[in-house]
């Protein structure tokens, strides 16, 4: 099963774990990226996200794609936060269950690296003086 | 934008995202582009149609119908087309 | 911070992803073994765990500190269960935060090698047919 | 257990854990050992005792005070020492 959503509000990881969760895999592995507190020694309040969204679910069903054909993994779970998301909290969540560990491991660290590659999501990060910056992700 | 009378002109819609939409103010537009061309000439007409675009145009990608246009295809646009403005992903 | 356990009844992601989030972190990774419905063909009823409680939590903090020595990590979790664990449900989950996705997420695939390998815990396999069998880790 | 009077024997609580325990059908015993002995020679003294261990002892390491003891090291052991058997490993 592959599920993939951009939201608004909180993500909860214990839900994501249950989407994914399978009697038939003994490993769960999951990335989640949270808003840091600092960028270049610049102060962060928050992150506001901003996806194109249905061109985003489209492409992260191609990291899902992509990965079935790498590893054998049973269930895939992304979810992207937009709209503003605090210091602490999750902005991306990748799941995956796989019969054993080596697959999900695996997995999603592709999983995160494809998704800042090619899923149209942009961050703007907000500091404590009132500025701001649209962020770029490195190769 | 003017026509030629032997190019045959199509209406997209055009979207901007991040940066790109702050600059032009506006999400969607609209927008009026040759049937066939290319990635580089719909780059052109934007940055011309918006030319505070060009401080970011050599960064941008677009995309046709959620699909990224690779740097130098040639491209064929219908009516109703979705054409994105895709500045550098910042995502996950 | 390192917090390591071992503990009874059910492991909760959503509070071991707290234990580790940090607002000087973008990323959190978390491995979840669970207890798969099968083996070689036969059917898994449940896993039983037993612990070398205090030897096993020694040895989950050795395997804290030399994450430390490989990782820029901020914090780590690792909560072992004992006791029966139904099909579908964790055994364990390993959670560490780290200010790059790259450090935690190779963090947490090392973390589960090394648990494997040196922390004193065993599986028992329940079949259906009231058979059981103790486990062992492969290399 | 036999004592030679040139050896200094002491008392260790020896533990055992998965199909050591169900073999021994006991969690833990107090075991008496010379003071200065081997690890291979702890095992002797451990199946000598449980022989049904044999079994399994060619799988199984050895603990002292929560430390794994090498395949060949010598050993000075103390009363109140804990020692346990350790069979294969499947924690995760």
């Amino acid at each position: 099963m592959n599920f993939v959503d951009v939201v608004e509000g909180a993500l909860k990881v214990d839900e994501i774990t249950d989407t994914v969760s399978s009697t038939s895999c003994g490993a769960v592995s999951l990335f989640i990226g949270t808003t840091r507190d600092n960028f270049e020694g610049k102060k962060v309040i928050q992150l506001e996200y901003e996806a194109y969204t249905p061109m985003a679910k489209a492409k992260m069903l191609e990291v899902c794609e992509n990965i079935r054909k790498k590893w054998d993994v049973e269930n895939i779970a992304m979810i992207h936060r937009i709209g503003i998301v605090p210091v602490k909290e999750a902005s991306i969540i990748i799941a995956v269950s796989s019969p054993h560990r080596k697959e999900s491991l695996e997995a999603v660290a592709y999983a995160i690296e494809t998704v800042k590659a090619i899923v149209p999501v942009w961050k703007k990060e907000i500091y404590e003086n009132d500025l701001s910056s649209w962020k770029q992700n490195k190769e | 934008m003017e026509k030629s009378e032997h190019r045959e002109f199509v209406e997209v819609n055009l979207l901007f995202f991040a940066k790109s939409r702050e600059i032009v103010g506006q999400k969607s537009i609209l927008f009026e582009l040759p049937k066939i061309t290319t990635r580089n000439l719909i780059i052109d007409s934007i940055t011309k149609k918006f030319p505070d675009l060009q401080q970011i145009s050599k960064n941008i990608l677009l995309s046709l119908n959620e699909e990224y246009l690779d740097q130098d295809c040639s491209v064929t646009l219908k009516a109703g087309d979705e054409l994105a403005v895709i500045p550098p992903l910042s995502g996950g």
